[in-house]
């Protein structure tokens, strides 16, 4: 009878229960770092290399005195939940890297394959310039729209060859365009900073740039120039959620050279 | 002297890239014409794979596999595919087919051309049923798991479930033995999430090569019972099932192309070092 | 697949044969029409598989057994799956939300939901597994490299803090850690590239009864 | 009202069926809604896969209007081989009730669709080796990690590696079993954080991208 009323009790499915505990967390802690956020307060996103080197590679193409070329590769459609976010991420780096070749005078090529992202891509080029105080300077000329594939990947090949850009940035949503765009930028020596959250495309990101921005550094990188507090609200609450896991382990980690199966048998609750 | 030698690595790294094309081209053909073939040894997570099956699968169960896998992967993904189905034939289990890619009706054509002989032992709708399309997402998945019927309440062919004999007291994911999953992309994550951890239905991998990394720590934490690497996992399989075939032709490829690469990278990499050394 | 003896068998080898060229035409030597148009063969083809296989043949399966039983409810997915051509009229675009609402919230319900065990506690609950009784070495020493390079890795997506100290040294470990990552990673996607052409490579031996089909 | 028609009432569905899932999944109970709902995301999504098809078409059809240069001929093609395809599949599925019945759709499927499917799959095999040649260079400590442990994937993989010299399948798959094991972990927990964060935006109605409210209305 008493065992009866305490399997009644349980309203929990056996096994899920850490599972739970896991996203009612994580779902207070994005909450109130939004909320923060929201409220004014500032969360900083770390340095990032390749973010930092990105006035050094505009730098690079006054020195030179040629052009830069920006594109977000042609994996994703704004809609698209997993390729949307990078290439969103993708133009708000766009914005900064504008900024710089406004202010530094270098020419500007953004190759864009994605009709939706088109409108977006304008507004932030124009935004940008004004906030440089040269509004003359943008012309809708400087996007490139190609769309599919291969004509796509014809047109930047053919630009490098004849425009020479000093300094590549290859930052999006990408599929294998990031192999022959990495290689045709590598050959012509230019300085190339890359970013992706497509797995299957990090590998030749890291072996054709010399700066990669991999996975969440992406959105990171996109959200501290967009300064939205939803974005990195939820950043600092994942992180929080980060340095919990890594105390566990850290604790799982000594207790296993104890053979203490403690902290495992919690984590299967 | 060296400045020669500069101009000697710059001219190599001028080589117009279709010189490379063809070379990979034409070497890829040689093995097909003569045969190049080592000893392949047998990496843990397939024998896992083809353990479990043999351990696992009783005569009489039903298991799924599971085509997510297009007709243009099929060099990849269909060596494996086969052998695994065959083992499931030899083990005696009823063989449920069904696939999340559009194309997916070839697929099943082809599988059936290629195991014939084995597949002539059985009887359609008593051991093996073909239930056709279904939208590549995790909705459909999870569905399937609380019950087939309500993502196909007959065949391919139209004869509803119920008249199919093996199919009469099968409906929900705990009904299943187990799923192999052929992939190019990630439905073998919604067979993770909504088949596996709520019902706790053995999954296995049978997946493109890259597949092979990302799905590794699923397999290493147990998530995955088994994982059949690219078409080097089909040629393991193949191995394991005494019957060498596609795959097993195909490491002869794997070797020149892969040789190639290699020599590739480190040819770079020397004129790399040595153009870098000389400028300094 | 046997050689084929029928006529319609040979010739649509041979226009397979031909339209392989043609696409290879395009690395092999340069961009040109004759590409282009293998190209948009194909698109056309797949175009009309993926509408026959996917919208026409398989709603009529899942919905019309139901709707004969009289389950007259069947219809409003049917209907809320033609709502999202409304993406297409800037007008009533916003009619097209509904239906996305509906498959993005049972996607993103069940991705989260299902996340949380095979990709967090799962695989925390692997690394911190200590090998099994009598292990030599080895063993040992892969679990202090996974479960050390595990935290590393995952301290170096902590985004929100600046990494100094020894916690820098950690991330640059886990930098490090996640290269040799993606360089195994690379390395299966030559395997899986290299076997998709060789499948080419044989096919064109094959047709011209070089190699066995 | 028509405003909150078009945007608090969609999110609130949005809202209610994610966590509709979540209490299915973690409280004991039967939840009949839930499945009656995956059932019909499943037929909505079938349907929908025809808007990516109508939108080219109707891309390409533009294309002919205008006479874009050196494009309108491939796009006239383009649909003559889908109308022919579409109506020899409907043929065959209206005649006996499967498409690949028709002789016509069957071969078109079975020749030409499976060579080029292959065919521009297989493509990118020859970029990676041109880019191995040209490009994969150690330029810095990541990238070397990288090629070092690519290399040896590589070698393992194929197995004349084992024939050059026998150790390098022991490095090689110590790399595939443990040696990849810590990075690609680590963006399985990373991925499934930034799912959570995704969700809870959307669930919340802050992340609209899905929408089609990003790409203006």
């Amino acid at each position: 009878m008493v065992k009866k009323e305490e399997e009644n009790m349980a309203i929990i499915v056996e096994g899920r229960g850490m599972a739970l505990v896991i996203l009612l967390l994580s779902y207070i802690l994005f909450y109130v770092f939004m909320y923060l956020g929201r409220k004014g307060r500032e969360i900083p996103v770390r340095t990032l290399p390749p973010m930092a080197a990105i006035p050094e590679g505009i730098g690079r193409a006054a020195e030179m005195g040629r052009p830069v070329m920006f594109t977000p590769g042609i994996a994703g459609d704004l809609n698209d939940p997993t390729q949307g976010p990078q290439v969103l991420a993708a133009i708000s780096i766009l914005g900064y890297i504008a900024r710089e070749c406004a202010k530094t005078g270098v020419k500007l090529d953004v190759f864009m394959p994605i009709p939706t992202a088109l409108p977006l891509t304008e507004e932030t080029l124009r935004t940008a310039y004004m906030a440089e105080g040269k509004p003359e300077e943008f012309s809708p000329d400087m996007i490139h729209f190609i769309a599919g594939q291969s004509p796509y990947l014809t047109a930047v090949l053919g630009y490098f060859q004849r425009e020479r850009p000093a300094t590549n940035f290859l930052i999006g949503g990408f599929y294998y365009e990031s192999v022959v765009m990495g290689e045709g930028g590598n050959t012509i020596g230019a300085f190339q900073i890359g970013g992706t959250a497509n797995t299957h495309q990090m590998p030749f990101l890291v072996a054709t740039c010399d700066y990669v921005l991999l996975a969440e550094e992406l959105y990171a990188a996109g959200a501290s120039i967009s300064k939205d507090p939803d974005i990195l609200g939820c950043l600092r609450g994942e992180d929080v959620m980060k340095l919990i896991l890594i105390a566990l382990m850290i604790i799982g980690f000594l207790l296993g050279f104890a053979r203490s199966p403690a902290l495992i048998n919690v984590l299967r609750w | 002297m060296s400045e020669e030698e500069l101009t000697f690595w710059e001219k190599l790294a001028r080589i117009d890239r279709r010189v490379f094309y063809w070379i990979l081209f034409i070497g890829l053909m040689i093995p097909f014409i003569r045969p190049i073939m080592f000893p392949i040894s047998i990496s843990p997570s397939t024998r896992d794979l083809y353990e479990g099956i043999k351990e696992m699968v009783e005569p009489g169960d039903v298991v799924v596999m599971n085509i997510a896998f297009g007709v243009s992967a099929w060099p990849e993904c269909m060596p494996a595919f086969v052998s695994c189905a065959k083992l499931f034939i030899r083990e005696g289990a009823k063989i449920i087919i069904w696939g999340s890619y559009y194309d997916v009706d070839l697929t099943y054509e082809e599988l059936l051309r290629r195991a014939k002989e084995d597949f002539a032992k059985l009887k359609y709708g008593e051991d093996y049923v073909y239930l056709g399309y279904y939208p590549n997402m995790e909705a459909s998945v999870a569905q399937l798991g609380s019950s087939i019927r309500s993502i196909f309440s007959t065949d391919k062919y139209g004869t509803p479930l119920d008249e199919l004999p093996m199919m009469k007291n099968v409906d929900k994911a705990t009904d299943i033995k187990l799923v192999v999953s052929g992939d190019t992309g990630d439905c073998c994550d919604y067979y993770i999430r909504q088949w596996r951890i709520p019902y706790g239905v053995p999954v296995a991998e049978i997946g493109i090569a890259m597949l092979g990394s990302s799905y590794m720590p699923f397999y290493k934490s147990g998530v995955l019972f088994g994982m059949s690497v690219g078409v080097r996992g089909g040629a393991e399989l193949e191995k394991l099932i005494g019957e060498p075939g596609e795959a097993t032709i195909r490491m002869g490829a794997i070797n020149i192309s892969h040789i190639l690469v290699i020599i590739a990278v480190v040819l770079a990499n020397i004129g790399y070092f040595a153009s870098r050394g000389k400028r300094r | 697949m046997p050689y084929p003896t029928d006529p319609a068998g040979i010739a649509g080898l041979w226009i397979s044969w031909l339209l392989m060229l043609m696409i290879y035409s395009y690395p092999l030597y340069k961009e040109n029409p004759v590409y282009r148009f293998a190209e948009h063969t194909y698109i056309g083809l797949m175009l009309a598989i993926m509408l026959i296989t996917t919208t026409i043949t398989t709603t009529i399966r899942m919905v019309g057994p139901p709707l004969m039983q009289g389950k007259v409810w069947y219809v409003i997915p049917v209907i809320l799956g033609f709502m999202m051509f409304f993406l297409l009229t800037p007008r009533y675009r916003w009619l097209s939300r509904y239906p996305i609402a509906i498959l993005v919230g049972a996607g993103f319900g069940l991705g989260m939901r299902g996340v949380l065990i095979p990709n967090i506690t799962k695989q925390v609950i692997s690394t911190i597994t200590p090998p099994a009784v009598g292990a030599g070495a080895v063993d040992w020493w892969n679990y202090i490299y996974i479960a050390i390079g595990t935290i590393c890795a995952v301290m170096y997506f902590v985004l929100t803090w600046e990494h100094r100290g020894a916690m820098g040294y950690a991330t640059r470990l886990g930098r490090w850690i996640i290269m040799i990552g993606l360089g195994a990673y690379f390395g299966n996607t030559v395997l899986f590239r290299m076997a998709m052409l060789s499948g080419r490579a044989q096919f064109f031996l094959q047709v011209l009864r070089i190699a066995p089909m | 009202m028509a405003e909150v028609l078009r945007r608090e009432v969609v999110y609130l569905i949005t809202a209610i069926i994610t966590i509709l899932m979540f209490i299915e999944f973690f409280f004991i109970g039967t939840w009949n809604v839930a499945e009656e709902l995956r059932t019909w995301a499943t037929i909505i999504a079938n349907i929908s896969i025809a808007l990516g098809a109508v939108r080219l078409l109707s891309e390409h059809a533009k294309n002919i209007q205008r006479r874009r240069a050196g494009v309108w001929p491939f796009s006239i093609w383009l649909w003559i081989i889908f109308l022919v395809t579409l109506l020899s599949g409907l043929a065959g599925y209206v005649i006996k009730q499967d498409a690949m019945t028709n002789p016509l759709y069957n071969w078109l499927f079975t020749w030409p669709y499976t060579s080029l499917g292959q065919t521009l799959y297989a493509i990118t095999g020859f970029y990676i080796f041109s880019a191995a040649y040209r490009a994969f260079r150690a330029r810095n400590i990541d990238a070397a990690l990288l090629l070092i442990a690519g290399c040896f994937v590589i070698l393992t993989n194929a197995p004349i590696g084992g024939v050059i010299w026998s150790g390098i399948p022991v490095i090689g798959r110590w790399f595939l079993d443990y040696g990849q094991v810590p990075g690609m972990r680590c963006f399985l927990i990373v991925a499934a954080f930034g799912m959570l964060a995704y969700g809870f935006r959307a669930l919340l109605g802050r992340e609209r991208g899905f929408y089609g409210e990003v790409a203006g209305e």
